[in-house]
Formats: C-alpha cells, sequence, structure tokens
C-alpha cells in the first residue's frame, strides 16, 4: 500500500502567558505507518496532540486532514473527520457501562434517539473480539481495575474506526502483557490503512512499534526521521540534550555487596480475603526493594494494606523489628512510613492546592508553632524540598495540577522527605514520566538508600526493576512466588515466575 | 486598585488582572449595585443606613462564615435554622432556670448547638451519609424539640440588660452585633489561613482519599467543621433572641437557605475544594445591600423579589465575566 | 387550683368586659350556643359529671396553618373545654403552612372517622372541596378566623376587616388626622393579610383622607425582619408618624426600632392580635395600640359548638350554611387596656 | 437494567416495605384503602417534583425554583380562567408551556452565564414568586380570593378512578417515562455522562448545553404538571403555592438515590422517597404522635432510612468486588 500523508500539522505555534509551548511545529502522520513522537514532559507534545484534536486553537498554523483543513478547536468536527485520540487523563465516564462509554455520543439509535441496544451491544462485542479485549460490556466502568479502563479507552479509539488515532501515553499502567496485546490492535489498525500518532517515555516501545519518530523540545521539532535510521542512544540525546546513559548504567554496574543495616520493615503472615495469602516480606535498612509481576497479581492492595489504608485480615507488620499496630495511614507515618500511591492524579497529589501546601502536607506539625501554621517555616520547608528534588517550575505557590508528571512524582517524594520518613513505599512510581525524570527519581531513591532508607518499590516495569532493585520479589496471584538478588537474574526468569504456571 | 494589582505583578499581566478581579470581582460589582441605589436614594450611603446594613447582616453573616468550612469540605448544613431557634430557647429558659446569669446562658445554648453540630458531622464523617439528608433529617428532629420544649408561642427575655446588650447594645457607637459578627469572621479566616485545621479543610474538599493517605486527620476535621457551624447557629440565634428580647422554636426558619445562599453567592462551590471565609462575608454583604436597596427606594413586595432575583443573578455575571477577562 | 377559680370567675368579668366591647354580634354568637356554655365554663363543676351520658368517646382534629401564638391559644382553649369530658379524644394537626399539607391532613382525618374538625384554613376556596368532602362523609367542620365557601357547620371569627378599619381610625386620632404611615406587612398569601391591609387602606381613605400611607413593605410576619425594613425606611430621611403592623410581632419590631432611636412618643404604633406582649407594652407606654380578641374565648367557643354538635349528634349535612360567630374585639389602648384582664391575656 | 433497579434503591424498598407494615399492624385506619388512596393522592404532586429534580441533580446541579415555577404556572392558569374566562383546554397548555419557559430561563442562565445552578435556581426562585404576587389576580381582583374555579375540563385533572386517582396515574406515567428517558434514550446516556464526566462527554461530542438545557426543562415541566393537579385540587391557587416544596422534592430525590454529586440514579427511587416521607408522616398522625415529636420520628427515621440504605449498597459493592476478582483470577488462568 502506497504510504500518503493523512494528517499533517503546519507551522503550528501556542503561546500560554509566558511559555511558548509550541514554536512552528510540523508533522506528518502517513498511512498504514506508527508514528512516534517523544520528548520530555513539558516539551509540548501534549499541546500538539491537543491541537491536532481540536481541543486547542493554536495562534498561528493549519492541521490538514489528507490535505483538507479541519476547522480549529471544533473537537466534533475532527471526530467526525476521523481523528480519534486516547488522552493521558481518564475520558469515561464512571457511572456508565464499558459498552455505553465505548459508543458515548455515538450509540445507534432507531429513531426518536431511543437507543438501538441490540445494534449496540453486537457492535462492541465484536469489537472486543476483534482486538481481544476481555472485558464485559455490562459493568459499570468504575468497578473495573486501572488497566480494564484503559482497556475501555482504547476501545473507544477503536471503535472509531478512525484514520488517524492518537495515542498519549497508552501503555502507563499497563504490564508486558498487555502492552504486547495493545501492539497487536495497532498493528491491526496500521494494516488497515490507518495512521498512528505514539507518544511514550518507554524507548524500548517506539524501536518495536514505531515506523518513524519525532522528538521534540522545549515546543520545536528537532529531529523527525525513519526509526531505522536513528538509535535509542541518539533519541535520548536529543530529546534531553544531555547524555544519559552514563548515568543509569552507573545504577545497575554499581554491584557492591553493601551489608544490610537491620529490618527496618516486616510483615508476617498477612492475609486479605479474596486478594493475597501469607504474605511475608522484610525490607532492611538501605536497601531498595521492588515487588515486580503482573497487573492484577495485587501489588498494590499489599502496599495499601501494610500503609494501613485497608485493613488486614490477618497478619502483623513489624518496624525496627517492634511490632506495630497501624490502623489507619496517619499510625503508618508516626511510625515513619511513606507511601507514594499508583495513581498520583487520583489518590496522590491535592492538585488545585500549591506545590507548596502538597510539599509539607504529610508533615505538618513540622511547620506550626502553638499549633498556628508558621509561614515562614511552611515556605523554607517548601523551598527546600523544591531545591533539593530540582523541581520545575521553581515556583511554590503554582498549583500542583499545573506540573509535568515527573515533576508531580518529585512533589510527592519530597512529601516525605520533609519528614523522618525512614520507609517509603512506592507504587509504580515512574508511570508517565519522562526518561530524564527518570533518572533524577532512580538517583534519588538510591541516594535516600544509601543514607539508609529502606524502600519498596511496586512496579511493572521490568527495565526499571533491573535497574534500582537489590532485591526483586515477585508476585503472582495474591502471593509472593519468588525472591532474586540483583543482577543474578534475567527478565525471562522474572516474567516466567510472574506468569506462574503460563510456563508449566 | 492601581496598589492592589500591584501586589500580583509576579505574573505577566493578564494573570495579574485576573487573579485580581477573583480576589476583587465580588468588591467591585459590589460598588457598582451601591452605586446604583445612591444614584436613586442618596440616604442609602447615610453612615446611618451602612451601620444599619452591617446590623441587618450581622445575624446571617456569623451562621455564613461559620458554615463556610462545611461547604468547602464539600457538605452542607441545614440545620442551622432550628439550631437558630433551640438556642435562643434554651439561653432564655437558662436565664430564668439560673436567675438571670449571663455567663450560663450563653454557655448553654453554644453548648446546643455545638452538640447538634458534632453529632451531624460524626453520623456524616463516620458513617459517610449524605450530608443533605442528615442535616435535613437533624432540621426536622430539632425543629420538633424547640417545639416540645417550647411550644409555638413567644418566650419573652424580661432580662438581664446584659443578655439584652448582645444584641442591641453599642461599643464605641458600633451594634454590638457588628463587633460579634466581626470577630467571628476575623477569627475563622484566621483558623482557614493560619492553622493546620484550615488546610485540612481544603485538602479533603479536594481529594479525600488524597488528604487520607497523607495522614490528615479526616474523620476528626470533617465532624468538627459541623460543630463549627452548630456554634455559629447558635451564635446567631442568641443573637437574634436579644435583638427581638423575645425566643420562639419557630425562629430562623429558612435562614438555612440565606446563608448557604451567601456562601455560594461569595463564590465557594457546593462542590468543595474551593472558597473562602472572606468572601463569604462579602456574599452575605452583598446580599444584605440588595435587601437593603430594594426597602430605601420602597419597591413593592410585589416587584422587591423579581428585583432582587434579577440582580443576583446580573451581579454574579459580571462577577464570572470579571474574572475571566480577556 | 386557683387558675380554675380565676376561670370560673371568667363569666362573670367576660359580660362586664362585653359591654365595654363595641359589637352586640359578639353577644349574640355568645347567645346562640348557649346550649354549650355549661360544658363552657364546667372546670369548675366536675366536668366528669356532664360527661356521663355520653356512650362512646368522641374525636376532634384541629387542623392548623401553623404552630404560632394563636394557634395555640386557640387549642388551650378547646382542650380546656374538652378536656375535662373524659370521652373526648382532642389532637391538634401542622399544617406546616401549606394548604396542600392541610388537605392531606383533612383528608386523613377524615378516613380516621373523627366526630369533629376543628379547621384553620390557610386559604378559603383552596380547602373548599376537603370541606364539602366531611361534610358528605357527615363530619361537623368548624372553621377558624377564615370563613371557607362551602357550607359547613360554623365559622368563629376573630374580625380582621373591620377590626383593621377601626385601627385605621384610632391611630388616625392619635396621629391628629395628619401625617406619613408605614404598613409592615407580610407578603401575599394568607388571606388574613388581605383582610388587614384592605381594611386599614379603606379605614384611612374613610376615616382620615389626609393621611398618607408613603410605604408597604413586607416584613414576613417576623419581629426582627420588622425592625430591619423600619429602620431602613426611616435611614431614608422619610418622616414616618405612624406605623401599622400587620400583627403584633411586626408592631413589637417597629416598637424595638423607635425605643433604640428614641421616637417613643413621637411615632404612633399599631399592631394586630393583641396577643400578651403587646398589651404590655401599650401599658409600658411603648406600642399605641392593637386589635385585641380574646382568642382563648374563641376557642371555649369553637369546642364548646363542638361538643354540642358531636353529642347532639346533629348531622353535618343538615347544615345548609355555616353560623357566624364574630369574636368581640376592642381597639386596645392605653385607656383600656387595664380593663383586659389577666386571664384574657393569651 | 434491572439489577440496576436494585442496585439504586433495593435498601429503600424493603425499609418502605417495613415502615408500611408497622403502620398498617398498628392503626387499623391506616391499612384501609381510603387512607391508601389518600396518600397517593397526597403525596403525588411531591414524586412528581422529584423525578423533575432528578435531572438537574444528575448533573451535579439542582433546581430550587421548582416551588416558584409551580406557583406561577398556577397562578399563570387561575388568571386565564378567572379573569380572563377562558375554558381550561386553553389554559392547560399554556400552563405547561409557562413552565417550560421557566425551565427554559434557569438552563440558559446557567449556560450562557456560566453561573452555579444553586445561585442561579436561587434567583429565578425569588423572581418567579415576586412575578406570582404581581400577577395574581386575587390582588388585582380581591373578589376573586373567595372565587373558585369552576371549569369542568380543569376541575377533571384531578379526578378518579374509584380508588385510584388520576394524579397517581400521572405520576407513574410520568415515572416511567423518564425511566425510559434515562435508560433507554441517547439524551439519558448524554445525561449521566455530563454528570459523569463533563469532559469526556464533551469531547465524545455530547452537546452539553443543550443536555444541561433539557435538564431543567424537564424539571420545569414536571412542576408545571404538579401545579395542575394542585390547582385542580383547590380550585384556586394561593400567592404562597409551593413555597418550600423544593426542599421536599431534592429530599425525596436524594433518599430516591439520586446522587448529588450527580451521574448516578434513576427516577424510580425519587417516587419512592416522596411516598416515604408522606408515609411516616400520616402513619404517625394515626398514631396519634403529638404533632410536635412526628417531626422529631421523621427526621430519625429519614436518617435510618439513608443509613440503611447506605449500608444496603456498600455490602452489594462488596459483593460485586469478590465476583470481580474471581472473573479475574478465571481470565489469568485462561491467559495461560
Amino acid at each position: 500500500m502506497k504510504k500518503n500523508i493523512l494528517l499533517q500539522a503546519r507551522d503550528v505555534s501556542k503561546r500560554y502567558y509566558a511559555v511558548q509551548a509550541l514554536s512552528e511545529a510540523n508533522i506528518e502522520i502517513y498511512s498504514g505507518e506508527v508514528h512516534a513522537l517523544i520528548g520530555s514532559n513539558g516539551a509540548g507534545k501534549s499541546t500538539l496532540i491537543k491541537i491536532l484534536t481540536g481541543a486547542v486553537v493554536p495562534d498561528t498554523g493549519e492541521v490538514l486532514l489528507n490535505g483538507k483543513q479541519i476547522p480549529h478547536g471544533d473537537t466534533k468536527a475532527a471526530l467526525d473527520a476521523g481523528i480519534a485520540c486516547i488522552y493521558q487523563e481518564s475520558n469515561l465516564v464512571p457511572t456508565l457501562s464499558v459498552m455505553d462509554n465505548i459508543l458515548l455520543g455515538r450509540q445507534p439509535t432507531l429513531r426518536m434517539g431511543v437507543l438501538d441496544r441490540k445494534a449496540q451491544r453486537a457492535i462492541v462485542v465484536d469489537l472486543l473480539k476483534k482486538h481481544d479485549l476481555n472485558l464485559d460490556p455490562d459493568a459499570a466502568v468504575q468497578s473495573l481495575s486501572t488497566v480494564q479502563q484503559k482497556e475501555v479507552e482504547i476501545a473507544k479509539a477503536l471503535s472509531l474506526n478512525a484514520k488517524v488515532v492518537l495515542m498519549d501515553e497508552p501503555t502507563a499502567w499497563l504490564s508486558q502483557v498487555e502492552v504486547e496485546k495493545l501492539f497487536r490492535s495497532i498493528r491491526k489498525l496500521t494494516d488497515e490503512g490507518a495512521g498512528v500518532l505514539y507518544i511514550s517515555h518507554v524507548l524500548d516501545e517506539i524501536f518495536t512499534i514505531a515506523d518513524r519518530v519525532t522528538v521534540i523540545r522545549d515546543g520545536k521539532v528537532l529531529l523527525s526521521t525513519a526509526i531505522s535510521d536513528t538509535t535509542k542512544s541518539a533519541l535520548v540525546q536529543t530529546m534531553l540534550g544531555r547524555q544519559l546513559s552514563s548515568e543509569v548504567n552507573a545504577l545497575q554496574q554499581e554491584q557492591a555487596e553493601k551489608h544490610l543495616g537491620f529490618v527496618a520493615l516486616e510483615c508476617r503472615q498477612m492475609s486479605r480475603a479474596g486478594l493475597f495469602q501469607d504474605v511475608n516480606l522484610k525490607v532492611h535498612r538501605g536497601e531498595i526493594v521492588c515487588i515486580t509481576g503482573l497487573i492484577g497479581a495485587k501489588r498494590t492492595e499489599l502496599v495499601r494494606t501494610l500503609f494501613g489504608a485497608e485493613l488486614p485480615d490477618s497478619g502483623e507488620v513489624l518496624i525496627d523489628d517492634k511490632p506495630a499496630h497501624i490502623r489507619r495511614p496517619l499510625d503508618a507515618i508516626r511510625y515513619g512510613m511513606g507511601l507514594i500511591p499508583e495513581d498520583r492524579r487520583r489518590d496522590g497529589l491535592l492538585m488545585n492546592l500549591s506545590i507548596n501546601h502538597n510539599l509539607v502536607m504529610a508533615y505538618l506539625p513540622l511547620v506550626t508553632r502553638l499549633g498556628l501554621l508558621a509561614p515562614d517555616l511552611f515556605k523554607r520547608m517548601g523551598q527546600f524540598q523544591m531545591d533539593r528534588l530540582g523541581i520545575v517550575p521553581p515556583h511554590l505557590e503554582i498549583p500542583a495540577r499545573n506540573l509535568s508528571g515527573g515533576n508531580q512524582q518529585k512533589v510527592l517524594i519530597g512529601r516525605w522527605l520533609a519528614g523522618k520518613t525512614g520507609i517509603i513505599i512506592l507504587d509504580e512510581p515512574t508511570v508517565g514520566v519522562d526518561v530524564g525524570a527518570k533518572a533524577d527519581i532512580y538517583k534519588l531513591l538510591r541516594d535516600l538508600a544509601d543514607y539508609g532508607t529502606a524502600i519498596l518499590i511496586v512496579s511493572s516495569d521490568m527495565e526499571e526493576v533491573m535497574t534500582v532493585a537489590d532485591r526483586i520479589l515477585v508476585m503472582a496471584r495474591g502471593g509472593l512466588v519468588a525472591s532474586f538478588q540483583k543482577g543474578r537474574v534475567t527478565q525471562e526468569q522474572i516474567l516466567n515466575a510472574a506468569s506462574g504456571e503460563m510456563v508449566q | 486598585m492601581t496598589t492592589l494589582l500591584s501586589k500580583f505583578r509576579d505574573k505577566s499581566g493578564r494573570i495579574a488582572t485576573q487573579r485580581f478581579f477573583k480576589d476583587y470581582g465580588l468588591i467591585v460589582v459590589m460598588l457598582m449595585v451601591i452605586a446604583g441605589i445612591t444614584s436613586i436614594e442618596r440616604n442609602f450611603l447615610s453612615l446611618e443606613n451602612m451601620i444599619g446594613i452591617l446590623y441587618q447582616v450581622a445575624i446571617i453573616g456569623v451562621m455564613a462564615a461559620c458554615m463556610t468550612f462545611v461547604i468547602i469540605t464539600g457538605g452542607i448544613d441545614l440545620s442551622v435554622g432550628p439550631v437558630m431557634a433551640i438556642s435562643g430557647l434554651l439561653a432564655v429558659f437558662t436565664l430564668e432556670s439560673t436567675g438571670m446569669s449571663l455567663v450560663s446562658a450563653v454557655c448553654v445554648g453554644l453548648l446546643a448547638g455545638a452538640i447538634i453540630g458534632t453529632i451531624n458531622g460524626f453520623a456524616i464523617g463516620r458513617f459517610k451519609l449524605p450530608p443533605f439528608v442528615v442535616t435535613l433529617g437533624m432540621m426536622s428532629i430539632i425543629r420538633g424539640t424547640a417545639l416540645l420544649i417550647g411550644d409555638a408561642t413567644v418566650h419573652l427575655i424580661s432580662g438581664p440588660e446584659s443578655f439584652l446588650f448582645i444584641g442591641t447594645g453599642q461599643l464605641f457607637g458600633i451594634p454590638f452585633p457588628i463587633l460579634i459578627f466581626a470577630t467571628v469572621a476575623t477569627l475563622i479566616y484566621f483558623i482557614q489561613t493560619r492553622t493546620p485545621f484550615g488546610l485540612t479543610v481544603f485538602a479533603i474538599g479536594e481529594n479525600q482519599e488524597a488528604a487520607r493517605l497523607a495522614g490528615l486527620p479526616v474523620l476528626k476535621t470533617k465532624t468538627l467543621v459541623y460543630t463549627l457551624s452548630g456554634v455559629g447557629a447558635s451564635i446567631a440565634g442568641i443573637i437574634l433572641a436579644s435583638q427581638v428580647h423575645t425566643a420562639s422554636a419557630v425562629y430562623g426558619n429558612g435562614s438555612e437557605l440565606d446563608s448557604i445562599a451567601a456562601v455560594v453567592v461569595g463564590g465557594t462551590s457546593l462542590a468543595g475544594g474551593s472558597g473562602s471565609v472572606h468572601r463569604s462575608v462579602l456574599g452575605a454583604l452583598l446580599i444584605g445591600i440588595i435587601n437593603n436597596g430594594l426597602s430605601i427606594l420602597n419597591v413593592s413586595i410585589e416587584l422587591q423579589l423579581v428585583a432582587k432575583g434579577i440582580i443576583i443573578v446580573l451581579a454574579l455575571a459580571l462577577d464570572r465575566y470579571l474574572q475571566s477577562e480577556k | 387550683m386557683d387558675e380554675k377559680v380565676k376561670r370560673e370567675s371568667a363569666g362573670f368579668n367576660r359580660r362586664e368586659f362585653l359591654k365595654i366591647s363595641a359589637l352586640g354580634v359578639g353577644a349574640a354568637a355568645l347567645a346562640a350556643c348557649a346550649p354549650a356554655t355549661p360544658a363552657d365554663v364546667a372546670p369548675a363543676e366536675g366536668g366528669a359529671q356532664s360527661s356521663k351520658q355520653a356512650k362512646d368517646s368522641y374525636k376532634m382534629t384541629f387542623v392548623q396553618v401553623q404552630p404560632h401564638t394563636v394557634s395555640v391559644a386557640w387549642g388551650q382553649g378547646i382542650e380546656e373545654v374538652s378536656n375535662v369530658q373524659t370521652n373526648i379524644e382532642y389532637k391538634q394537626v401542622d399544617g406546616q403552612g401549606d394548604p396542600a399539607t392541610q388537605i392531606n391532613l383533612m383528608d386523613t382525618a377524615i378516613s380516621e372517622g373523627v366526630d369533629i374538625i376543628f379547621c384553620q384554613p390557610a386559604d378559603s376556596v383552596a380547602l373548599g372541596p376537603s370541606i364539602k368532602k366531611a361534610r358528605a362523609a357527615g363530619i361537623p367542620v368548624i372553621t377558624l378566623n377564615i370563613d371557607a365557601p362551602e357550607a359547613h357547620a360554623a365559622h368563629v371569627e376573630m374580625n380582621h376587616y373591620f377590626g383593621a378599619i377601626d385601627i385605621a381610625k384610632a391611630m388616625g386620632e392619635l396621629m391628629g388626622g395628619k401625617g406619613n404611615v408605614v404598613i409592615l406587612n407580610a407578603p401575599p398569601g394568607i388571606i388574613i393579610r388581605d383582610m388587614r391591609t384592605n381594611g386599614f387602606v379603606d379605614g384611612m381613605k374613610k376615616h382620615h383622607p389626609d393621611i398618607k400611607i408613603i410605604a408597604d413593605q413586607s416584613a414576613e410576619w417576623d419581629r426582627k425582619k420588622a425592625q430591619d425594613v423600619l429602620s431602613t425606611i426611616l435611614a431614608s430621611g422619610k418622616e414616618v408618624n405612624g406605623v401599622y403592623g400587620v400583627n403584633d410581632s411586626m408592631a413589637l419590631g417597629a416598637v424595638d426600632v423607635a425605643k433604640t432611636k428614641d421616637l417613643i412618643g413621637k411615632m404612633v404604633i399599631f399592631g394586630n392580635d393583641g396577643e400578651k406582649a403587646a398589651l404590655e407594652s401599650i401599658e409600658a407606654d411603648e406600642l399605641s395600640g392593637t386589635q385585641y380578641t380574646d382568642v382563648w374565648q374563641q376557642g371555649r367557643l369553637a369546642a364548646a359548638l363542638a361538643i354540642g354538635l358531636a353529642t347532639g349528634g346533629i348531622s353535618a349535612t343538615s347544615f345548609t350554611n355555616q353560623g357566624h360567630i364574630l369574636m368581640p374585639y376592642v381597639i386596645a389602648t392605653k385607656d383600656n387596656v387595664g380593663s383586659i384582664q389577666a386571664f384574657q391575656r393569651w | 437494567m434491572l439489577k440496576k433497579i436494585n442496585y439504586q434503591s433495593f435498601g429503600l424498598v424493603g425499609f418502605y416495605l417495613v415502615i408500611v407494615i408497622i403502620f398498617s399492624a398498628l392503626s387499623p385506619v391506616f391499612r384501609t384503602a381510603g387512607n391508601f388512596s389518600n396518600l397517593l393522592i397526597g403525596f403525588s404532586h411531591i414524586g412528581i417534583l422529584a423525578v423533575g429534580q432528578t435531572f438537574p441533580i444528575l448533573l451535579g446541579g439542582i433546581d430550587l425554583s421548582v416551588g416558584a415555577i409551580l406557583g406561577l404556572v398556577g397562578m399563570t392558569t387561575f388568571d386565564l380562567m378567572l379573569i380572563f374566562g377562558l375554558p381550561g383546554y386553553i389554559a392547560i397548555p399554556i400552563g405547561l408551556v409557562v413552565g417550560l419557559l421557566a425551565g427554559l430561563i434557569n438552563g440558559l442562565l446557567i449556560v450562557r452565564l456560566k453561573l452555579n445552578p444553586f445561585i442561579v435556581s436561587l434567583a429565578t426562585m425569588a423572581s418567579f414568586r415576586g412575578l406570582v404576587y404581581a400577577i395574581s389576580g386575587r390582588q388585582l381582583f380581591p373578589g376573586l380570593t373567595v372565587m373558585a374555579i369552576k371549569d369542568p375540563t380543569y376541575l377533571a385533572i384531578d379526578g378518579s378512578l374509584g380508588h385510584v386517582p388520576y394524579a397517581l396515574i400521572y405520576l407513574i406515567i410520568i415515572a416511567l417515562i423518564t425511566y425510559f428517558i434515562l435508560h433507554n434514550t441517547k439524551l439519558g446516556m448524554d445525561l449521566y455522562a455530563v454528570g459523569g464526566n463533563e469532559n469526556a462527554a464533551r469531547l465524545a461530542g455530547v452537546n452539553v448545553n443543550r443536555v444541561k438545557i433539557a435538564a431543567y426543562l424537564i424539571s420545569g415541566l414536571c412542576s408545571a404538571i404538579a401545579a395542575l393537579i394542585l390547582t385542580s385540587r383547590m380550585t384556586t391557587s394561593p400567592e404562597g403555592l409551593g413555597i418550600g416544596f423544593e426542599l421536599s422534592a431534592i429530599a425525596a430525590a436524594v433518599i430516591g438515590g439520586v446522587n448529588m454529586q450527580g451521574g448516578s440514579g434513576s427516577t424510580l427511587g425519587p417516587v419512592l422517597g416522596a411516598f416515604l416521607i408522606g408515609t411516616i408522616y400520616t402513619g404517625m398522625n394515626l398514631l396519634g404522635v403529638t404533632q410536635y415529636a412526628q417531626p422529631v420520628v421523621a427526621g430519625i427515621i429519614l436518617i435510618g432510612a439513608v443509613g440503611y440504605d447506605q449500608f444496603m449498597k456498600e455490602r452489594r459493592r462488596k459483593e460485586l468486588q469478590a465476583q470481580l476478582l474471581l472473573q479475574s483470577l478465571r481470565m489469568k488462568g485462561q491467559g495461560g
């Protein structure tokens, strides 16, 4: 099939107040191709996407579909013209069923707006089958797990049988298995002649799926080439404007069998009906332990229980070898624990409050005098964390929602560094975080560990696990099934352990 | 105005004006309304009338200020009307039974509000019941209780002077209720801006789960905001009783809507997470000014309500426009 | 105990009081329900005796508009009479100020099969259908204060229209036939409000054409709101020589303002109803006057009638039209307020 | 869909039945057909208002002006018939139109001026009530205060088939139609979508503004219907008619499981909610509970009802979770 330009953005620029988000960016998406768009957070990827979907009106430039201009700022028109998009933030209606969400706004009707349920079900069911998505069409979205919700979003985009599909970090929160599934769906799309714009921070993914890649930094397109003509490190370099691999490798190489401190966090025979049974785990001071496994292995539930966000049916938690009575997060925090939840948008940050607020939120007593907030302490503490973590933009008073994913994650970590936290639990710490910020976070965690903090990480990102973990625990179907020392294990071994009997 | 503007010069020009109007748009609107009324009736601007307005706003103002936190946490308190009534009644009864002891009377009154509020808060925080229904139920429970203990008749307050002073007295030429109003408002504004409690209130309204995971005392805070609202209603009830020299179980009907209106007109969203006490005070003032203006212009009963509705909508539309100015 | 004695002596003093009071109608009314009078003063002589002959018990329901000083007093009057008869079950229900609710309460009372319904309609026409229904079910209905177009057993009314006229008259005289008047009014919706306002306005036209009504503002029956409205009007610099509060609470609100702005004596303030607080205020030289009606008495009369109807087994359907009992009233002012005895102050 | 109903208000249904049984057992009068038909007549208008109210609340909004709209429509028809001597079959449609217009005003103000529904409807509540006073025939021609509506067509609105009052029939029809709209039409889906996640709805190309206006139109129309029923029952339209109804309507809706945050709820629960309140009051009245004790008990029962409903929902949610878990485990199993 001859490749022709489907969607094209010509010299689009967009300025927000002081910030030049995009300047004369150009991008072409060919039919039957996957076009990867990469760049650090805040480089202007999201703005570009929003312009392509008509959600944002560019100051200059134009968007052409098959050479025809699409009216600016008209999502409906873009939709009808065949431009579908999977946004980063959820665009589902929690109370509606999977079926209704997939066809939202486009349900087939008989007459007078009466829904044609039969037709709707037919469409959805065979859509799900076609892309072998394992979803119950009648389940209410709010009753689904994060992954399943992402799948619904994908199904929604696929159902448009659009000419162009834009995907903004679709693999966030997806495990290996699901990612492969997604790639199959994407391939199907391109085989049918559709074009895909694929945004991701995971370079491996890009090299697997993309035919063409465009790198964007500070709102400018720096490089646009066939994937075959470039290399990973080249991309990273253009993306960050600096050499990174050394830093990461440094982490990876570091092998020294340094002796471990005491056990900081231990749980014995921890069980919750239907979720996990008899989990025993130890995290030493100065040690980074990763729990990996497939999505649905109940890792999140486990750590939330450790933190007291939910109550165990049985089992005990020991901190510094002393039994701890943790009934609620506040208790855990008093024991010096901190949790950085899986979905930072939903459970982590207070989006409309300032960075400063978010930084001190967990240790308010430290910024009070006589029970009153002391503005000076308040500011000083915030400033200290901000500098230490290199959060950008460095303005304490801007609301957290205006930060990039990476910086939001830094704020969340900073929240715990503020206090006397000795045990930090991170759930999927680098989802939706760009390569640069990722490296920063890894370094930060390693430093903390070296200072004697015990760190427990839940992660599905194999590369991450291999990079940061001293010890790797594998969880499958509610139990810890394997434990490996760093450097003594391959991804394959871990995956096999994770997928349990799948290998037998 | 420019001086105020200069406060925001840290950002680019447009943000400055936006933030300026976000905080002060309501005042601008209020000034316009005042100007409008004054242009027809000069005496509206007389000192006497200005003090009169504050005096008339005091009761609702106190309630609105105290209810602001409830609404910031995403709740609502419908029980304040009856709480007003029962606090007034109890205060008066205590006066009679304790031989005119002002202190005990006031304490009993406030205690009533505190207890009722706490019950509301606990039911809402602990058992996760919808605030609307809980406080609605409480509204009817308290109204009934008030009628049971006080019947529907009015109970005269025979003294002491000190009690009547609360509502009718003057300090340095300023009516005492205004001073109470000012004090309460300032106090709550202080709590909002300077205490961990105030911060927690916003956190809860913004995202309860996140607040919990950050180790904030959600249940305690949620309970306390309703306690505060109850106390506010009691203060209002005592002021009212003292102003009208009587107490009755049927007082305070509909004042719940008035005070919620004041808070919301102030721009605090019923969805929670945003808002401020000072804006609630402004809201109460705006409504008070409109009421006062309409009766000083001697607008007929029929048209007063029509006008009131239209002015409120216009005023807020204007406020909204100023905030989102291009 | 001495309470009872007082009540007994009521019978005597009342007659004197009636002499004072203007309307003969009231006397006629009393005569009209003579058969019931023994029960009326029953408290003294053992009521139990008189109710021996009654076989089974009688149920009576009072559907009021909403809890209020006046309806409470009615209730007390009615119970005073009905309580002494052990075989009478009396209950008072709350219409929550809403005719629709009152209709529901009427329906419930009817299906409950009560023997008498006292009804204070929020609106005369609105309750008409229910009253008709009650009549069809053979239940005598006695309306209080607001009459209904449908035929029913009796109507016991404290006068509104004529009372207001007389208020206007008396007020004008105190004002010397000239000056400006403010009406502290209630929002439309309850007929009493219309009757009183119209009466007052007509009265002023008739007796004191020179007096101007410069403001007619709503204070929603409420003392606090009355304070606010009046002080605002005064702040506008208008000269106000007289204030008419459509009920006593609002009048007393006006008094509060007059006190703070020391206009007592300079401003003539009239109320309406004649509740205890108002009478005391008159004696204290604050309130100029009010229309007084013995509401306890009104309740007693209604009850007496009711008992007569119930025990006498008179069918509701036999009434082609309701008899009107117009309660006597006085325009109580400094001069005659003394003649209103303690036991008449509700 | 049936599952949905149970989920919405099963707790409530159970609770309601218990209440009814208790009262029936204690009071012989309560269990008479006459009394039940009284209940059905007496509170159907609240039921209708509650159904109307459901739509704004579904969008996370609220309509405080329903009571005032009710008064306005009543007064309009009253004037049309008694001042202008128009026949009922003309007055009725005009009344409905007035209700729709009032709803339209609410909707437009909320959508165009982007104002908070609470404030807008609070303001229109005042304005509409003011209009009622202004156009009141009873004020303009005092004679009309004691004049009853005689028009046969109009009076027929509130008739009844034996023990089954028309009012109930209207209510049932309205409830069913609205239920159908919510669960089987595009408008319904859009309503839930806008209420649940406005941004998503907009991106999916739903015309959010039109949906919002539709919601307030429906609420206005329901108020108009309730107004016709009441005025036909009273044969007049007092100026105060409908004051305070908004609170009863909202209460009924919320008790009926409509979530004030928007996005969830249906129209059968609210109907039940309306009758629950009515039943409690009537029952206590018949049991001879003194008038002042009644609101106390009512309040307690109210909170109890919602608490119970909450409890049932919580349990149901837990069950669903368990099922979900089993499913996912099975999926994983097949996956291999």
